[in-house]
């Protein structure tokens, strides 16, 4: 009980805690590999401190969804962040919601976040959610093909029973889930705003997905908004590696010593995840907006590939 | 059960006497039919507590055991029967709750009436609200049909309220003719499943055995009768005309609650009447459901009027249930009774979901019409400061149809997606491979439909107004209030308490199919239909954690960073100031929809040239069934009226040779 | 009181002209020629009824002849004369009357009339038996006719043909219909024929004239 | 007793009103002679369902459960079309179209036709029966050309010829039903043509002869039913006489015919003891069902619209009696009775309408329910009434008929849907624009008489939802004696 509960919170603080960093060093290592002198991988949080002591501008006719937008997106990745087993599998929350819900929590947090785009009535804010909802409504489906095969072998749809069912049984070579996992990295770079479908670093209109969004957005409000896109990025990477690479991972009955050895294999794994995260980015470029779905159907054929494979050979 | 300890009280007196309340209002409405207080604010609100009522002794009604009575009206020989059992108290709580909620608003939407009398109007509606009871009622093919008939007929009469708009009458000219074509498939299933004994009530066909063809021939006919109410493909396209042409109350009491009907029908048929449904029955229904669903959202997704826009949705909705009913189906035919209950569960579920939020939605778009007189997306925009109490509860009603967690709308998408998984264990080989990719389809429909909410109320409550006269549009009256206040609690409480609904639910499951939940609605707080580990989902929790963590930011920011606020005007990239034709529009909002489904659709666009003065860019979407189906009929139609229209031309010698022929003919035939 | 085979020869003979009067006014083009040969089978149907009440000794079988002679032959004709000297419609002719085509097909419905009347007759007790056939022959040789004709008077003529068939299978075949029941159909006949005339003079000042190409204008389009 | 009045009232109507016709008083007299005979014909039938079968005047006459109601349902409708025709032939003088010659013509024709129908119902004796509907075409020529307008006349004349040779094959069956008969039944006096007498023996009636007898006679009145391909005197006769006329004739004439047909039918089928007439029924039906569905299609004329409709019921009856069996009689009689009560409120809405706007041209007809929502009311009750829209009575004959036929014949039931379909379609699409919409046209000088709509009505409304147990009994004695075999 007290093992679960310092699990959950450890996981939470973790998640707040190492998400910026996590996209500090994304960005050092894109930097390096296109030989740029690299930032520092702190500057997300100077970034996030700066922005909240500054004083906030609000549009004119920002209405209170503009303002509550933020905290709501905020909360919602907070919660997610608290279902996904990151470091051990004794999440008392992660009972309440599976991994379905986990995607209606995703989708709850672009809804917002395009409601509040389309606030202010401006043509940057309605086109980036109108771009926002298409990215979601292509990825949501491949997402959930993704858990479906994974919740199909594990025969349940919970994170935590998958992750543990996945580290349980004997090491064995899923062909299935390796489909699954390309599609799981194709709707992460989709959702994350990441190049070749978005890019973060770019406010170029015919371009702009993310960005677009939260053009109105300054001081506190734009701080929360980025720790969430922060998060989103922590959250994708956790869910990928309770999937794909659940080894490590603390199990419900584990003590204390396993949770902790939990947190440096975690740390590990994200450092890689961003190191490959960082080369493709690299290695890809931007696609044209409406490639997009071509690119998101690419997931989804994967995703759905894997399915038939494995109800196919049972494995 | 609680029941019993009220004497002499019976449920289902009770219902009948609630229709018969709901017949008088609408016949004393008839008595004064101009005066609009006398019905604004005596019959209306009458009527909505009477709908009151309904709900509350259908939700008693539902742990009552199975009562039926017979009437002295009907065919000699054949009285009316009726019969309220489990299935029909859902339902009526649903007519219920829904006509509670949309019958307050109408008492101060038909305030200031529109064009047809007030009178009239209201007993048009109460009668259309007693002959949905009475549907629900029948135990006899002929109740039922005569009930059914009615209803169409009730709210065929609605929808051509404004019946000087020519468009209106071509809607309820639509509407009555396909709901007649679906009342006369039924009747021809009813004249299957009587099976030679010439007993029309419900019981003798229940006891009646039908050889499997016939069975079959019984099910697709009444699936294609209840199909055209419920708008399924490709029997959908009065949906979208009568719908927005009806007054605001009417559209929400044609998508909120006449539409069940449909899926009630179809169950009770299927499962009640048939009893033994064969797997296949439910892989058309199925598919048919989902294909339904995907156009139906697709085609909101571009729609222009807000009406429309909602009436596209109910069609993809009601595919939605009518996929979870062909889910019942297969697995009932297969045996798998425990997953037969659960799909079963999921489609009542969301028709409770459906009828709360859109009835809300549709409500709100009359407050919006009645404040603004605009029904274009295009004209619209901005009214989240003008009228804050419908935006908010909107938002409500938004986020549930887009099937965000913890609202209701997830509750039956969740349930829908765990039936789904288990297609699996079909033993049916390649049902166990297609059926899963339904999954993937429906989460792409309810992605859609977030897709078609954010449009809905962004382009309508959010930005800047199209247009200066919508500084003036101002919230609604008390009552309006009230009823959108009702069903936004309903969306509310639907999404956070759904075991304590599942655990009156469950009763029909074991009416119908014999199968229960058991001990797994044990819990109120935590859903797990199958096992805590196997799934669950737990929203109270879930909304109070979100709500924590929202509190505690907000909380933590205020504390800690305290900077002040500033009110600034939005950043116009330094071309000047903008004004509100610079947003996204409605089309545009669509566009990528119309990009990546167009084979779903028949565009036309007109594009201006380059040496065009005023140029002019307008796109037209038009449903390709028209195409496919309709015209070539009409024109059959009207190449076989012409032919036959040459028997009439006017010459009496050869009228006198036909009789003459036909004369021979006979002769030759008796020789 | 005729001898039973007499009478038989009598009344076939009487069917025979009766026939070649039918195919005669099939053939006629003249309206007043149509007259004269509707007036010839009234005549012919008179004495076949006569000579059926002398054999069988029936009394109505009397007063029908005698209703017979005083409708067909004197009243009806008169009637019909008279109307056209007043419309003055004499020299009238049907135009487009193709009488081969309608002689062959006038031969075809008289087979077809006999082989249908033929095993019925076999049935009958009464010795003229054979003349069913023939009644059958003219009533759709009238009917054709009717169907034939393009003026007025001359389709009400063939109706009356038609009627004299009718009246001949119930005097000959059947001994006659009840007296009751004979006059009312004599009553209607008269009655039907007034009407008509009354019809014929509408029509003209309507149309200014007989022809029933006028009479086609209600149709549907 | 009551037979007598109900027999000789009409007459001396006839009479009276050839001499005081054209007096201003004589709508009234007229009224007053057809709620006689009413109060005669309830009477009667009041007695017949108490005491059963009645022959009379030595079994010339005779009245069991079969006739009497439609003799029952002929004098009502007979006294409700008086009493519309009151304010409808006033306004018709007033606006010219009759001079006071012909309202005399009117309405003692009006009672010879009333009649001639009685008679043809009640006599027993199939040759008074054909002197009858002989007698009933004459007279109801003359009211379809009451107008004489070019229209008119060339309406009656085709009436005429069409039913006249029509009639002529009915007599010549009736000759041929007597040549077989009297060598049974003796050719002494007239029995050998009494139904009664015929029905006893009908077993040793020689089946060759009977059914040859049955072609000439179905030819014959199937003429006056409008059974396709006879019909194409109907819908002239209807759109081009007075609408009251219209009424009666869809109402009742064709009913009479249809119950002629029926007694024959009944005769042939027990003597042949095969199906035969009944399938030749049944092919009949459908096609005038289907055909009817057709026409409807492309009518402008409303008058003529409701006629063809005429014809598809009809088409609906005689396919029910073809399939007999209890059911369907039953059906196919409540449907004869809902389809008379609702087909005459329906041309006494349309005459109105059409009046108001003087023209019966559907499409500059529009907006009833604006100017007078009695007339615009009327017509769309009765029009959703006659589609067979429950909760009206059409709906219950059709909901058995069209569920007889499912179990019965399931090859024709889709047939019946898709040509139920078009008809509706056609129908409603056409009379909807013409009780909604812009208004036109403008107020009538009298009164219209819309108490005869709303009573017929209502009782096809309360037929719909309840039939009074004696009525249903009277109707399943009825379906018995048309012969429960199928």
């Amino acid at each position: 009980m007290i093992v679960a509960a310092t699990n959950q919170l450890l996981e939470l603080a973790l998640a707040l805690l190492a998400a910026p960093l996590l996209l500090g060093w994304v960005n050092k290592c894109r930097a390096w590999l296109q030989n740029r002198s690299a930032p520092s991988i702190w500057l997300p949080y100077r970034n996030l401190h700066k922005l909240f002591h500054k004083d906030a501008v609000l549009a004119d006719n920002a209405s209170l969804l503009f303002r509550a937008a933020p905290y709501v997106v905020f909360g919602s990745m907070v919660v997610a962040a608290a279902i996904i087993p990151s470091v051990g599998t004794a999440l008392p929350s992660a009972y309440v919601a599976d991994a379905i819900a986990l995607v209606g929590l995703f989708a709850t947090a672009r809804v917002f976040m395009s409601l509040a785009a389309m606030d202010i009535g401006t043509a940057f804010g309605t086109l980036g959610a109108r771009r926002e909802m298409m990215i979601g409504f292509l990825a949501e489906p491949a997402l959930l093909m993704v858990i479906f095969t994974a919740s199909l072998i594990a025969s349940s749809t919970s994170l935590v029973a998958i992750s543990t069912a996945f580290v349980t049984r004997e090491l064995a070579i899923y062909p299935s889930l390796a489909f699954a996992a390309i599609a799981f990295m194709l709707v992460l770079l989709a959702e994350n705003a990441r190049i070749p479908v978005d890019n973060p670093a770019t406010h170029l209109e015919l371009t702009m997905i993310h960005e677009a969004m939260l053009l109105e957005y300054s001081a506190r409000h734009l701080a929360l908004m980025e720790w969430a896109a922060a998060l989103k990025l922590f959250n994708y990477a956790a869910i990928g590696i309770a999937l794909f690479v659940p080894w490590g991972i603390a199990r419900g009955d584990a003590g204390y010593v396993e949770l902790l050895a939990g947190a440096p294999i975690l740390a590990l794994k994200l450092l890689s995840f961003g190191a490959g995260l960082a080369l493709i980015e690299t290695l890809s470029a931007k696609l044209r907006i409406f490639r997009a779905p071509e690119f998101l159907a690419t997931a989804f054929l994967f995703a759905v590939l894997g399915m038939l494979v494995h109800l196919l050979l049972g494995s | 059960m609680s029941w019993s300890i009220w004497g002499g009280y019976s449920p289902i007196d009770a219902t009948l006497v609630l229709i018969g309340a709901w017949l008088l209002l609408g016949v004393a409405g008839l008595f004064a039919p101009r005066n609009t207080r006398f019905v604004a604010h005596v019959i209306f609100p009458l009527g909505a507590l009477v709908g009151l009522a309904m709900l509350v002794n259908a939700v008693v009604g539902i742990t009552a055991p199975v009562e039926t009575r017979e009437m002295l009206l009907g065919l000699p020989d054949l009285p009316f029967h009726a019969r309220q059992d489990a299935l029909a108290c859902v339902f009526l709580a649903l007519l219920g709750g829904g006509s509670f909620g949309i019958s307050l608003f109408a008492a101060g939407y038909f305030r200031d009436g529109p064009g047809a009398a007030p009178g009239l109007l209201g007993f048009q509606y109460h009668v259309f609200l007693a002959s949905m009871a009475a549907v629900l009622l029948a135990d006899d093919a002929y109740a039922f049909m005569v009930a059914w008939e009615s209803m169409a007929l009730a709210s065929y009469f609605l929808v051509v309220t404004q019946h000087k708009v020519p468009a209106i009458q071509r809607a309820g000219f639509l509407y009555l003719l396909i709901a007649h074509i679906g009342a006369l498939a039924i009747l021809l299933s009813f004249g299957i499943l009587q099976g030679g004994s010439w007993h029309f009530t419900f019981d003798a066909m229940r006891s009646a055995s039908h050889p499997a063809p016939w069975a079959s021939a019984a099910f697709f006919l009444a699936l294609a009768g209840f199909g055209a109410k419920a708008g399924l493909l490709p029997l959908h396209v009065w949906l979208p005309e009568a719908h927005p042409a009806a007054p605001s109350p009417v559209s929400a009491l044609l998508s909120g609650v006449m539409l069940k009907m449909a899926v009630y029908g179809t169950l009770r048929v299927a499962l009640d009447l048939i009893g033994e449904p064969l797997w296949w029955w439910g892989l058309v229904t199925l598919g048919l459901g989902l294909g339904t669903a995907l156009f139906g959202v697709v085609f909101a997704a571009v729609q222009t009027d807000m009406k429309r826009l909602l009436a596209y949705s109910s069609i993809e909705n009601l595919g939605i249930a009518f996929s979870g009913a062909g889910l019942t189906l297969m697995f009932r035919g297969f045996g798998l009774d425990t997953l037969a209950a659960i799909a079963l569960l999921a489609t009542l579920y969301h028709c409770l979901n459906h009828a709360c939020f859109k009835s809300l939605l549709f409500l709100a778009t009359g407050s919006v019409l009645h404040a603004t007189g605009e029904r274009n997306l295009g004209k619209l925009g901005g009214l989240i400061h003008h009228m804050p109490w419908v935006a908010g509860l909107a938002l409500i009603g938004t986020l549930a149809l887009a099937g965000l967690p913890p609202l209701n709308g997830f509750v039956s998408e969740w349930l829908l997606l765990q039936v789904f998984l288990f297609t699996a264990s079909v033993p049916q080989p390649f049902i166990d491979m297609f059926v899963p990719l339904g999954a993937a389809l429906l989460a792409l429909i309810t992605a859609l439909s977030a897709y078609v909410m954010v449009k809905f109320y962004g382009v309508i409550f959010l930005g800047r107004p199209r247009e200066p006269a919508l500084d003036k549009a101002r919230d609604p009256g008390g009552l309006e209030r009230l009823g959108l206040a009702w069903f936004a609690l309903a969306c509310v409480l639907l999404g956070v308490l759904p075991v304590v609904v599942l655990r009156f639910l469950e009763i029909v499951s074991a009416q119908l199919l014999g199968a229960t939940l058991g001990d797994r609605l044990d819990s109120w707080w935590l859903l797990s239909p199958i096992s805590a580990e196997r799934a669950a989902y737990g929203p109270i929790v879930f909304l109070l954690g979100l709500v924590a963590v929202v509190v505690v930011a907000a909380l933590v920011v205020r504390r800690y960073y305290h900077a002040g606020v500033r009110r600034g005007p939005a950043w116009d990239c330094g071309f000047g100031r903008l004004d509100s034709r610079m947003q996204d529009t409605a089309e545009g909002f669509g566009q990528p929809i119309r990009r990546i489904f167009a084979p779903f659709f028949v565009i036309t666009r007109i594009v201006p040239s380059p040496s065009d003065t005023s140029p002019v860019y307008a796109v037209q979407i038009d449903d390709p069934f028209w195409g496919w189906l309709y015209r070539p009929i009409d024109r059959t139609v009207q190449g076989l009226a012409a032919l036959v229209s040459r028997l009439q031309r006017g010459r009496i010698s050869t009228y006198l040779l036909y009789s003459f022929l036909t004369l021979i003919g006979l002769l030759v035939l008796v020789l | 009181m005729l001898s039973t085979a007499l009478t038989s020869q009598l009344v076939n003979l009487c069917a025979a002209v009766l026939l070649l009067l039918a195919f005669a006014m099939l053939a006629q083009r003249r309206t007043v020629a149509l007259v004269d040969l509707f007036t010839a089978q009234g005549v012919a149907l008179a004495i076949s009824t006569l000579v059926v009440a002398l054999n069988t000794g029936h009394g109505h079988m009397y007063y029908s002849a005698a209703l017979t002679f005083a409708l067909k032959v004197c009243a009806l004709p008169w009637i019909l004369r008279r109307l056209i000297r007043r419309l003055d419609v004499q020299w009238e002719a049907e135009s487009r009357l193709d009488i081969t085509a309608t002689m062959i097909i006038g031969l075809l419905v008289v087979i077809f009339a006999f082989g249908l009347a033929e095993p019925i007759s076999a049935l009958a007790t009464t010795i003229t038996r054979a003349t069913l056939g023939i009644a059958l022959a003219i009533v759709l040789l009238s009917f054709l006719m009717m169907i034939t004709r393009r003026k007025a008077i001359s389709q009400v003529i063939g109706f009356l043909a038609m009627e004299n068939g009718l009246f001949f299978a119930a005097s000959s075949a059947t001994y006659g219909m009840p007296m009751l029941i004979e006059f009312g159909i004599a009553l209607d006949v008269l009655v039907a024929v007034f009407v008509l005339g009354v019809f014929f003079f509408q029509i003209r000042e309507q149309f200014d004239s007989l022809d029933l190409h006028n009479l086609e204008s209600l149709r549907d389009k | 007793m009551e037979l007598a009045v109900i027999l000789l009232l009409p007459l001396a109507g006839t009479l009276v009103l050839a001499i005081w016709g054209a007096r201003p008083s004589a709508p009234e007299v007229n009224a007053a002679f057809s709620l006689g005979t009413l109060l005669a014909a309830t009477a009667l039938t009041v007695r017949v369902i108490s005491g059963g079968p009645v022959l009379a005047w030595g079994g010339q006459f005779f009245i069991d459960s079969f006739n009497v109601f439609l003799v029952a349902l002929t004098a009502l409708v007979g006294f409700t079309t008086a009493l519309f025709s009151r304010p409808y032939m006033r306004i018709e003088r007033d606006h010219g179209r009759v001079t006071a010659r012909r309202m005399r013509l009117y309405h003692s024709m009006y009672q010879m036709f009333m009649a001639t129908m009685l008679v043809a119902l009640l006599t027993n004796n199939m040759g008074i029966m054909w002197v009858a509907l002989e007698a009933a075409t004459l007279s109801t020529v003359l009211l379809v050309s009451l107008y004489r307008t070019a229209a008119s006349l060339e309406a009656a004349w085709k009436y005429f010829i069409l039913c006249g040779v029509g009639i002529a094959q009915a007599l010549f069956g009736t000759i041929l039903l007597y040549f077989a008969a009297e060598k049974i039944l003796g050719a002494e006096g007239m029995n050998a043509l009494l139904w009664t007498e015929l029905n006893g023996g009908k077993s040793e009636l020689e089946p060759q002869g009977l059914s040859l007898a049955f072609v000439f006679l179905l030819v014959g009145y199937g003429t006056k039913v409008g059974l396709v391909p006879l019909h194409n005197w109907l819908p002239d006769a209807h759109a081009e006489g007075p609408t009251p006329i219209s009424a009666v004739l869809s109402g009742l004439l064709l009913n009479v015919a249809l119950y002629i047909v029926i007694r024959c039918k009944v005769l042939v089928e027990g003597s042949l003891n095969s199906n035969l007439p009944g399938q030749i029924l049944m092919a009949f039906g459908l096609l005038s069902v289907v055909v009817a569905a057709f026409f409807l299609w492309r009518q402008r004329d409303i008058k003529r619209l409701f006629a063809y409709s005429s014809i598809e019921h009809m088409g609906i009856v005689t396919f029910a009696f073809g399939m007999g069996g209890p059911v369907a009689n039953f059906a196919a009689l409540l449907h004869m009775t809902v389809h008379s009560l609702t087909k005459s409120a329906i041309f006494f809405a349309v005459g109105h309408a059409v009046q108001k706007s003087g023209t019966q041209v559907m499409d500059e007809i529009r907006g009833l329910v604006v100017r007078n929502p009695t007339i615009g009311w009327g017509l769309m009750l009765g029009t959703i009434a006659i589609l067979g829209v429950p909760p009206f009575g059409v709906f219950a004959s059709e909901f058995l008929i069209l569920t007889t036929a499912m179990q019965q014949q399931p090859w024709a039931a889709p047939i019946l849907l898709g040509a139920l379909a078009v008809a509706f379609a056609a129908i409603i699409g056409r009379v909807q624009p013409m009780v909604f919409g812009e208004p036109g046209g403008k107020r009538l000088a009298h009164q219209p008489a819309l108490v005869p709509v709303f009573v017929h009505l209502a009782a096809v409304l309360v037929l719909g939802l309840y039939i009074p147990p004696y009525l249903a009994d009277w109707y399943r004695q009825a379906a018995q004696l048309i012969g429960a075999t199928p």
